[in-house]
């Protein structure tokens, strides 16, 4: 059981620092004991609501990304924000193959991140932009 | 993300090093391109992922482009040496329904040489 | 020459923390073209700060560490700040040897961070806080 | 961070693995304290630092304070196979000065038990 522990990043919408994300996360994530195989999972999911914020948030023009990172026994929760565009219609936008930008994406991130963690909160409001948390307990193991 | 190029007959083979991403798959969906045009006749795609450390489903949507090329072509995609999470990944996108996966380049080149496909 | 991009991350003062923060500095910094040696340079002296902050800033007790890492070209500039007791004489403190805790500490903190960067300049108050900046270029190297 | 410790003779081998900081000296602090005291007869302590990934002054400061103690002991303070990485942060801290690199633990140990210290 881990004490309580976050950190909060922010950082301009390039495609850059998506690598730095989801590395950064799986880094500060990392306190807790995952597999690696879990960390993994973490990274992918981070990279796609980063991803996203980038692409369809900011239509790859300027912005922010905030990311927070928060633990506390077993539960990790990151935030990946957004002022951007934001979603007219959320429920859809999680159907797996869903894209407004059907020419080059796949509409599988937000497939990619249910699938990768235990659990998906999307809102967003259209001109103001979007929040996406994304939860994953680490597992009871057998004592080894 | 690094990738090199090699043509053997009408299969191309893809390798890739790094990191898969928004960031890095401009660079891979340019130079596979290039490849495709100046080998009109390529059939096979054959993807190593060996030393492939990430990919996410922005990496992804480049294979698949490529992928509905090969189709029209009447080729094939395959995936050498994908790891544990790469396996999923592509399990997941539904990439692995349209492609195969294998041990060894050469084991697949045997069987694209040998008319086996 | 690297375009502009920087990031901005806070986090409570925990000594969990300090492994993070050198961590992710130099995960972000890498973006640039150093060395291995230059970026276990870079990690040191964040990892200097940051405890700084934690031990003398905020005593092992509550506060908020802010580290902000931007480069732009081939300098890269690194700022560490605490809102903590401060630092009543910034030039003894950054003496060799000097330190408040002679009990635990070697007063080498300010030194490694001299040593490993270009250059370093501190500015605090007292019950206010202090800033610690740290700048590093990477050098020119030989065409190869 | 994770340390191992062996003792032969007058020498205590201290093995540590990971990170040394803020963080985890203070671990190390007080497994180390309990070795000099279950083991007074200890004059050198043989840090064995080829699979230490950093130390900062945190991490220095713990080790300088078990060279205190050895001094008193009239003892000595041995490093072996630090990296460059290492071997400069200890050459900087000014402990370089009080204390040897040597290539193997086993070369020290000829050294001390040979009486040739
Ligand atoms: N941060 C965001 N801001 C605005 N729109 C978004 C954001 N994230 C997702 N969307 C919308 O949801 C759709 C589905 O997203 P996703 O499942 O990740 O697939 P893809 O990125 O391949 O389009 C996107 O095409 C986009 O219209
Ligand atoms: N962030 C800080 N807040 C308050 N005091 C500080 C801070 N950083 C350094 N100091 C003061 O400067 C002194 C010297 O710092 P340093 O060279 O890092 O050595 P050490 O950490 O070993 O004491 C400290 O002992 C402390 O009194």
């Amino acid at each position: 059981m881990a004490e309580r522990n976050w950190v909060k990043f922010e950082f301009p919408s390039d495609t850059r620092n998506v690598a730095f994300a989801r590395t950064a996360v799986a880094l500060f994530a990392s306190q807790l004991d995952w597999t690696l195989d879990e960390l993994e999972d973490i990274k992918v999911a981070v990279s796609e609501a980063v991803s996203n914020s980038i692409i369809h948030g900011y239509q790859l023009g300027a912005g922010i990304v905030r990311v927070e990172v928060e633990y506390e026994g077993s539960k990790l929760t990151i935030v990946v924000e957004d002022y951007g565009q934001g979603i007219p219609d959320v429920a859809q936008a999680q159907e797996t193959g869903f894209t407004t930008i059907p020419e080059e994406r796949m509409g599988l991130g937000f497939t990619f991140m249910h699938e990768y963690m235990d659990e998906v909160l999307v809102s967003s409001e259209v001109q103001k932009g979007t929040k996406v948390i994304l939860i994953k307990e680490v597992p009871q193991r057998p004592e080894g | 993300m690094q990738c090199s190029f090699n043509t053997v007959g009408q299969a191309l083979i893809a390798k890739l090093r790094g990191e898969l991403d928004l960031h890095t798959s401009p660079q891979f969906k340019e130079e596979i391109t290039k490849s495709f045009t100046t080998h009109p006749q390529i059939k096979y795609l054959i993807m190593d992922v060996k030393d492939l450390q990430f990919i996410d489903s922005s990496g992804l949507g480049v294979i698949l482009g490529r992928y509905r090329e090969l189709e029209e072509r009447g080729g094939r995609l395959f995936f050498v040496e994908a790891n544990p999470h790469i396996k999923r990944v592509l399990q997941m996108s539904g990439l692995q329904k349209i492609s195969e996966f294998a041990g060894s380049t050469a084991e697949v080149l045997q069987r694209v040489e040998g008319g086996q496909l």
